[in-house]
């Protein structure tokens, strides 16, 4: 089993850290191995920025992504730039619809999730974006282990903003619980 | 793009690469617009190192030369010497200025050789993500400082005055006026001049120190503790407030460095002419 | 008294920071609803009968996008 | 097996967990992507074991300041990448010639000049080695996993401290940022060399004379010994040599190294030991290749890879060894050919063209990528 | 015969002469011996000729002042020796980025560190091509007379303005303090070369799109381009570039000189050309070997001398058809065994040891040795 | 030898390699008595650059470090941040020092780290033979300015205190009592302390700048030049009529860095005991 | 008054400057006719008598091979 | 034709001018060529210096001495470090007497002469040592160019001590005519 995800949006926006989480996460799976690569512009903010995440059950020596099972997109840049890695048959095209207007029907297997445009109506803040795509994927990445994110999730952010990042987290869960995708890919392979 | 965007910038180059709300772009404008009042753009040639900051002469439609981190100076010093009659600015950042290229400050002004060094000061280590600066304020925690920074601040104006500088002035980004004045001083003064200018970086200097990383508010922090005082014995005070005096702080009139030169050849080849070989 | 024909906003390089909206003396930006072609949320020019040309908003913008257009002399009056 | 934990980890981190564990308390660096977060951590983690992490004012400061806490008697290191490593240079041949041990990290970036500074690349080979003037030698592991990150680390100070030397551990960006598990054995499972210093009476204490292995004691200046260290070549008691004493000084602190290299060098093979064809890499580029032998076999392509770890002194016989009846000799480096040049020299058979795989410009080189050159260049 | 005149010259005094010839007007240094004649020659020669010579506060300012001077317009030289040489490394990328035409004479003295530094020495062949950060290119070229000192010095400007790139003259204590004889051509019997400057409207203009010659115009600071020059990997109209521009630009600057290597590389043999005894040296080494072939004829003993001119880049080809038919190879060198590596590259015979006769310390070989050495070790 | 050399002096490595009549070796014997005065030369720890002046320590029988041309400081550094309770002292030249060495000067300044940096200024690269250095007088004719130095002088004193030093002091080798009781008021002052030391150097300055080798006449040229006068505001008259104030310029209490790092490292630790991670 | 019952100068490291003839205030020094072993010529002591012990030459000394011995109290007055 | 040449001292001596002024020489001897290499201590005076001065009808190689055919000697101590470099047979060992005590007499060739002696002596000047000793020793190394001779220290030295160094040159010329060795080695090869 090689599972790869691809979370890709612009900087600043945390999704690095997406990769982090998940990547952290494994420590409480001693079956599994994890790499998290990343690659990001110069500048702080803007700029296109991606993080590649390989979970697998052997040793894994290529540490990036070449056929993603699953992409993350949360900017438009980043689609326009990165979509064309995915497999049009293959990969499950996830994307934040609040950026992004449209993913091209080619695309077979594609979930979209409103992350920034709940992060700022909900909780008034774009940075918890990224923890609710989190909430809103998990079971696409690693399913049954919402448990163990929400705890790294309460452990990867500063304290005063942890109950905040938490009811994101839950927030996009309960996206995926209601919205989810019909066929789940996690399961299909 | 504004009218002195369509002016001035390479529009192939952009956007800038800065962040939402950087006071490095209002530094690019600030600079345009001085140079739009002299009329000067054809005479200019900059320079800059490494950093956030060191990207600012790059949008502008002149001549730049952007070279390795800290080492904008000698660069300038290069151009200047083979070009005179030229405008050269150098801009860089308080990490590239005053940390690995200090020296060369120190050598610049002490040489008064006549150039502009426009310090822009975020208080900040900025491109790589929010390290300590030599301007950082004493107690400040960034990501190389989790304690607190236990080194007292570098003062760019008072280190440049002790090397000789002839021309040194402090404004910030909330003084988009006096900046705009204080360039076409220092763009007309003959001799080395030193300007800082107290930047806002939301990301690092406002996510790390301040403790917000709203443009608003870093820029607000700005007008708040920058205080005009233009008498170098009323700084303490204003500084053990936690604030910081800006203003135009010396400008005197020395012998430049070039024009010493050209006098030294002169008289170099007029003795030889006359058949001394000293 | 002066008054703004058109402020325009470079849609290409706009970043959102909202430093016009903030310095702007007459209150005439609000946070608006529309993404640039970066991705960031403008501001729109929401009282632009509030604006006094002061050109602040212009001279502070970060990134050199925005122009306040005056009205046209003879205009004013209209 | 071993005790220890596991945990996940970015590269640079387990550097600085394995820094921490060899006893490294001194950190003098200066920041630089993509070496960044190891004087980040070294910054959160020194101050909790009463070390000291400087943030010097450049990386000339950095390494001399380390040098300076190694005559001190601490176990000292730094970190950086490209531009950086050509300011240590001159310090670099300082630690060399003063024999102080220390650890220097380059976590490589796009070249030349500024390059590309979030990109990665193996550009620094040669510099690794040659950087500094004059003749001098050093020793230089490669790592390729955050755990190797991490074992290198340990064995770096080891050696520095065995042979009185810098070592480098040449990294490069994706195994700096990359993150992964690592297996952090517990102290006592581990084996900590520490530099020998004199306990002869002062009068009798000559302080350049080596010992049996080639290596003077140290009498670092918490032991009492008022050492005089120069940067010159010198004499036994440390003093200007003459011609003489200096041919002698100089060729002590190469062979002293030189002559011991069975006791690190170290050349893995992956794959099928016999197959004809032969990839060889270091760094960060051995995980690909391993994915493209793994890949030519499910094809039915038996492929060896001959992952080079100690670059430098270059183990000749080692990688002749490792290349033993391969027919067909793959280079493949994210750089212009820098260790394709030592396997021309190494292998000198002129039937067998060294052929080099190479993607520079940040580009990591995908498995699938290594079965079509082989393909193509047939 | 061309026309000229000749003076007895110390080896840097002939640099000098030279570079204002080809018109160097900037100097940019730092005292260092045994370099610092240039310096000081250049302080009292330039401002004769409305050049300006200035001693900068460290030799990284002087070589970055130069790099600027370059893009002012203006040919620009500096020179140092080993310590500073290091310091250089990173400007040397630099130049080599912004391809900023230059000439770097670094005289050498010994190594490592402050060394010997009154001493010859070789020790920094390698670091001469590899000390900068990443991939990168450059010509360097090593005189072994007062006289090659002045041609080399012509041909460095001449190639540096050709290739836009730095060339470096790799001297050593003896050529660079040897006083003979130099014949100065005058100015008309030379060739110079000028970089291109662009003529086409500045709109129309791409500041880093190569001519058919692989360099680009080169629009300095005093032809009104307003150009922009970074030195980070750019694309063609010298912003930042990506992956992609970044591969095209980084092998540009590179093949621009490889793919040009028949217009400058340079390997003499001396004595008998179908000896099948070799010696191969370069720099200052050349002579004592001329000497010791012109000793063995005396005795019967048939011996050439290879010597390359132009070390970097390598030129493999020619000095593989120098060495054609030799049997015995000995690298004669001021080092333990650099250009003895290239060698071996180069010579991908398994039957032929490549020997290395290696005198370091300061210790220039005499004639006489390098027979006892072709006795002793046969 | 006299006494104190018997006592102090590292006999394999005599004589020293200084010229007939150098202030180095005066040096050398001012700084031995001030550490016998003080009983600490067990205490000791030095570092020294490149350059004439760099030997000075290596003779003294103590832990010496004699590192790269003008990385003296940075090696003290390192020595002090691991042996906090050494005296540290690093003796450096005018070039090592203010040349190439400068931006360390700054920095170790700014830091107050708990150190002593001697330098001797005999306005000349001596060791090379003769080039101007940042200290070398505005005409004066040395190796590489046959026609009369242009560049100002970068002024030590002046720098260290901008930087912050906590003590600052210039004196010479004529004067050995007020130097030995400056070298003893620094090693026992708590931060960083600069000291000055104006030096003859009959050989490169006698010849090149002042128009004789002769070891007397150089030695009587300080002593004529050298004016006592602590008063920063008076220093513009006596250099202008090209003499040189000397004396015990500044000496003020300050946090010290070591000091500082051990108080943060304790109340770290504590807090990690504690639970917090911060 | 103090006197000196010798000056030992060490002829090993002499460099035979004459800083010690120049700084001594009591004439004490000549310029001397033998060579030291670094084949300089040093100072001869030509009038000791006149050695006040001010300890000066020998402080001076760049060379530290100077060495003024007092006489022993008590024998002053002999 | 080649003959080597060694002049040794200490530095301050002006040891490498000696060996820059008869190389400067034969740019007045086209058919002649000359090397002239140095090599001194880190210190700008004590500490051995030397200069090796090859002169040759052919192109020069090899530029240092090898079998020296003159050697001078202006201080113990380079005597006592370079007199091994002397063939006793041949080379021919000039000495200043007033610093040497003596030559061993293995050494079959050898010519004193009180150079820094009389310079201190006849003009108060211990800087005209090596001028007195060329003036004495030119004969030696090239027969019959004393006048080129006289030209290139005139130009070699500064304006004002001309006079002084052209007289301390003649009065070694002097001591030569009047003290030279019986057999003159610069005929005999
Ligand atoms: C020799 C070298 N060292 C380190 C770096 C990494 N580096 C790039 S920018 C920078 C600091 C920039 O800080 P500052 O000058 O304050 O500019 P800012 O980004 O804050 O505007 C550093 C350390 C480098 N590029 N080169
Ligand atoms: C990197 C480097 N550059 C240059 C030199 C050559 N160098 C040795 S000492 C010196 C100058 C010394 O001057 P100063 O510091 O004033 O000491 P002084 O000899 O006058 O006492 C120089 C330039 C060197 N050793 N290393
Ligand atoms: S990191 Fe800070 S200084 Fe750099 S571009 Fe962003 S806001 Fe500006
Ligand atoms: S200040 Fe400029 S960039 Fe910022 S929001 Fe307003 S228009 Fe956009
Ligand atoms: S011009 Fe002045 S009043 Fe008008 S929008 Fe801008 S800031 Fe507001
Ligand atoms: S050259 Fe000057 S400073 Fe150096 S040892 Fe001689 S007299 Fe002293
Ligand atoms: S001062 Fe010392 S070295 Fe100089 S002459 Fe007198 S005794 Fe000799
Ligand atoms: S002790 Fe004083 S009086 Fe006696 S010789 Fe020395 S300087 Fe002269
Ligand atoms: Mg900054
Ligand atoms: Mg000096």
């Amino acid at each position: 089993m090689r599972k790869e995800i691809i979370f890709t949006g612009f900087g600043g926006q945390g999704i690095i850290l997406m990769g982090v989480i998940i990547a952290r996460m494994m420590e409480h799976f001693p079956d599994l191995q994890v790499t998290q690569a990343q690659s990001y512009g110069p500048a702080s903010r803007g700029g296109a920025c991606r993080t590649d995440v390989v979970i697998s059950d052997q040793q894994i020596n290529y540490p990036k992504s070449s056929r993603p099972d699953v992409m993350i997109f949360m900017s438009e840049e980043a689609r326009k730039r990165l979509l064309s890695e995915a497999d049009p048959e293959k990969t499950l095209v996830i994307y934040d619809n609040t950026l992004i207007k449209e993913i091209p029907t080619a695309y077979k297997k594609t979930f979209a999730v409103p992350a920034t445009g709940e992060a700022e109506k909900e909780f008034k803040n774009r940075m918890v974006a990224n923890i609710y795509m989190l909430g809103a994927t998990i079971e696409l990445i690693n399913p049954g282990s919402f448990d163990v994110l929400k705890k790294i999730v309460a452990s990867s952010v500063p304290k005063k903003f942890e109950e905040l990042n938490i009811k994101a987290l839950e927030a996009g869960y309960e996206y995926y619980r209601t919205h989810k995708p019909a066929e789940s890919p996690a399961a299909s392979r | 793009m504004n009218p002195l965007g369509e002016k001035y910038l390479r529009k192939d180059f952009l956007p800038f690469l800065f962040c939402p709300g950087c006071g490095d772009g209002m530094i690019v404008q600030a600079f345009l617009q001085a140079v739009d009042d002299l009329g000067c753009v054809d005479d200019l040639a900059l320079t800059a190192g490494i950093g956030c900051s060191a990207w600012i002469g790059v949008y502008m439609h002149v001549d730049i030369l952007k070279v390795l981190h800290g080492r904008a100076i000698p660069a300038a010093i290069g151009i200047k010497a083979t070009n005179p009659s030229r405008k050269v600015v150098t801009f860089t950042g308080d990490g590239d200025c005053l940390a690995i290229g200090g020296n060369h400050l120190l050598h610049a002004a002490r040489r008064n050789i006549d150039m502009t060094v426009v310090m822009v000061n975020n208080q900040i280590y900025a491109m790589t993500g929010g390290q300590v600066a030599p301007s950082t304020a004493v107690g400040s925690k960034t990501q190389t400082t989790p304690y607190g920074n236990l080194e007292r601040q570098l003062n760019g104006c008072k280190v440049a005055i002790a090397a000789g500088a002839t021309m040194v002035s402090r404004w910030s980004t909330a003084h988009p006026k006096q900046l705009i004045k204080t360039f076409k001083k220092a763009l007309n003064h003959k001799g080395f001049s030193f300007i800082e200018i107290m930047s806002q970086c939301p990301v690092q200097t406002g996510r790390y120190l301040l403790g917000s990383g709203s443009p608003q508010f870093n820029f607000q922090w700005l007008k708040d503790h920058c205080m005009k005082e233009e008498d170098p014995s009323k700084w303490a005070e204003i500084e053990a407030q936690g604030n910081i005096p800006v203003g135009d702080f010396l400008q005197v009139e020395q012998p430049e460095f070039m024009a010493e030169v050209a006098r030294m050849n002169q008289r170099v080849k007029e003795a030889q002419a006359k058949g001394g070989d000293r | 008294m002066k008054g703004a024909e058109r402020i325009e906003i470079d849609r290409r390089y706009c970043k959102g920071c909202m430093l016009c909206k903030y310095i702007c003396p007459c209150d005439v930006y609000d946070l608006g609803q529309e993404r640039s072609d970066l991705d960031y949320l403008m501001p729109h020019v929401a009282r632009i009968e509030n604006c006094k040309v002061c050109g602040l908003c212009e001279q502070h913008c970060p990134d050199m996008v925005l122009t306040v257009v005056a009205k046209k002399k003879g205009k004013e009056k209209e | 097996m071993k005790k220890g934990r596991i945990k996940v980890m970015l590269g640079n981190e387990a550097c600085v967990e394995a820094a921490l564990l060899a006893g490294c308390r001194f950190y003098g660096g200066y920041p630089i992507t993509p070496a960044t977060e190891i004087l980040e951590i070294m910054s959160r983690r020194l101050p909790l074991v009463d070390g000291l992490c400087l943030q010097m004012e450049d990386e000339i400061a950095a390494l001399v300041a380390v040098v300076g806490a190694s005559w001190g008697g601490t176990k000292a290191m730094t970190a950086t990448s490209g531009p950086g490593f050509c300011l240590m240079q001159e310090a670099i041949g300082l630690a060399v010639a003063v024999e102080a041990p220390c650890v220097i990290v380059n976590v490589q970036r796009g070249g030349p000049a500024s390059g590309q500074s979030t990109s990665t690349a193996q550009g620094d080979f040669y510099q690794a080695r040659y950087g500094s003037n004059g003749d001098y030698s050093l020793i230089v592991l490669c790592p390729s996993t955050a755990q190797e990150m991490f074992d290198h680390t340990i064995k770096a100070f080891n050696l520095s401290e065995r042979f009185r030397i810098p070592v480098i551990i040449l990294s490069d960006e994706v195994v700096g940022h990359i993150r992964e598990k690592v297996f952090i054995p517990d102290a006592d499972q581990l084996t900590f060399v520490e530099r020998k210093v004199p306990t002869v009476p002062m009068e009798e204490f000559v302080i350049f004379k080596p010992e049996e292995n080639g290596v003077p004691l140290m009498p670092t200046f918490n032991t009492g010994y008022k050492s005089p260290v120069i940067s010159q070549a010198k004499s036994l008691n440390g003093n200007r040599g003459n011609a003489k004493e200096a041919v002698e000084n100089i060729r002590r602190i190469v062979s002293k190294i030189e002559d011991h290299m069975d006791e690190f060098a170290e050349v893995q093979v992956y794959g099928d030991e016999k197959a004809e064809t032969a990839f060889v890499t270091f760094g960060s580029v051995c995980r690909a290749a391993r994915s493209a032998v793994d890949m030519g076999k499910e094809k039915g392509l038996a492929i060896r890879s001959v992952e080079v770890k100690t670059v430098w002194p270059f183990p000749d016989h080692l990688v002749r060894r490792a290349l033993a009846g391969a027919k067909r000799i793959v280079v493949a480096e994210m750089n212009l050919g820098m260790l394709q040049r030592e396997i021309e020299r190494v292998i000198r058979q002129p039937e067998i063209k060294i052929e080099l795989f190479s993607k520079i410009g940040g580009i990591y080189p995908q498995p699938q990528e290594f079965l079509r050159f082989l393909e193509e260049k047939r």
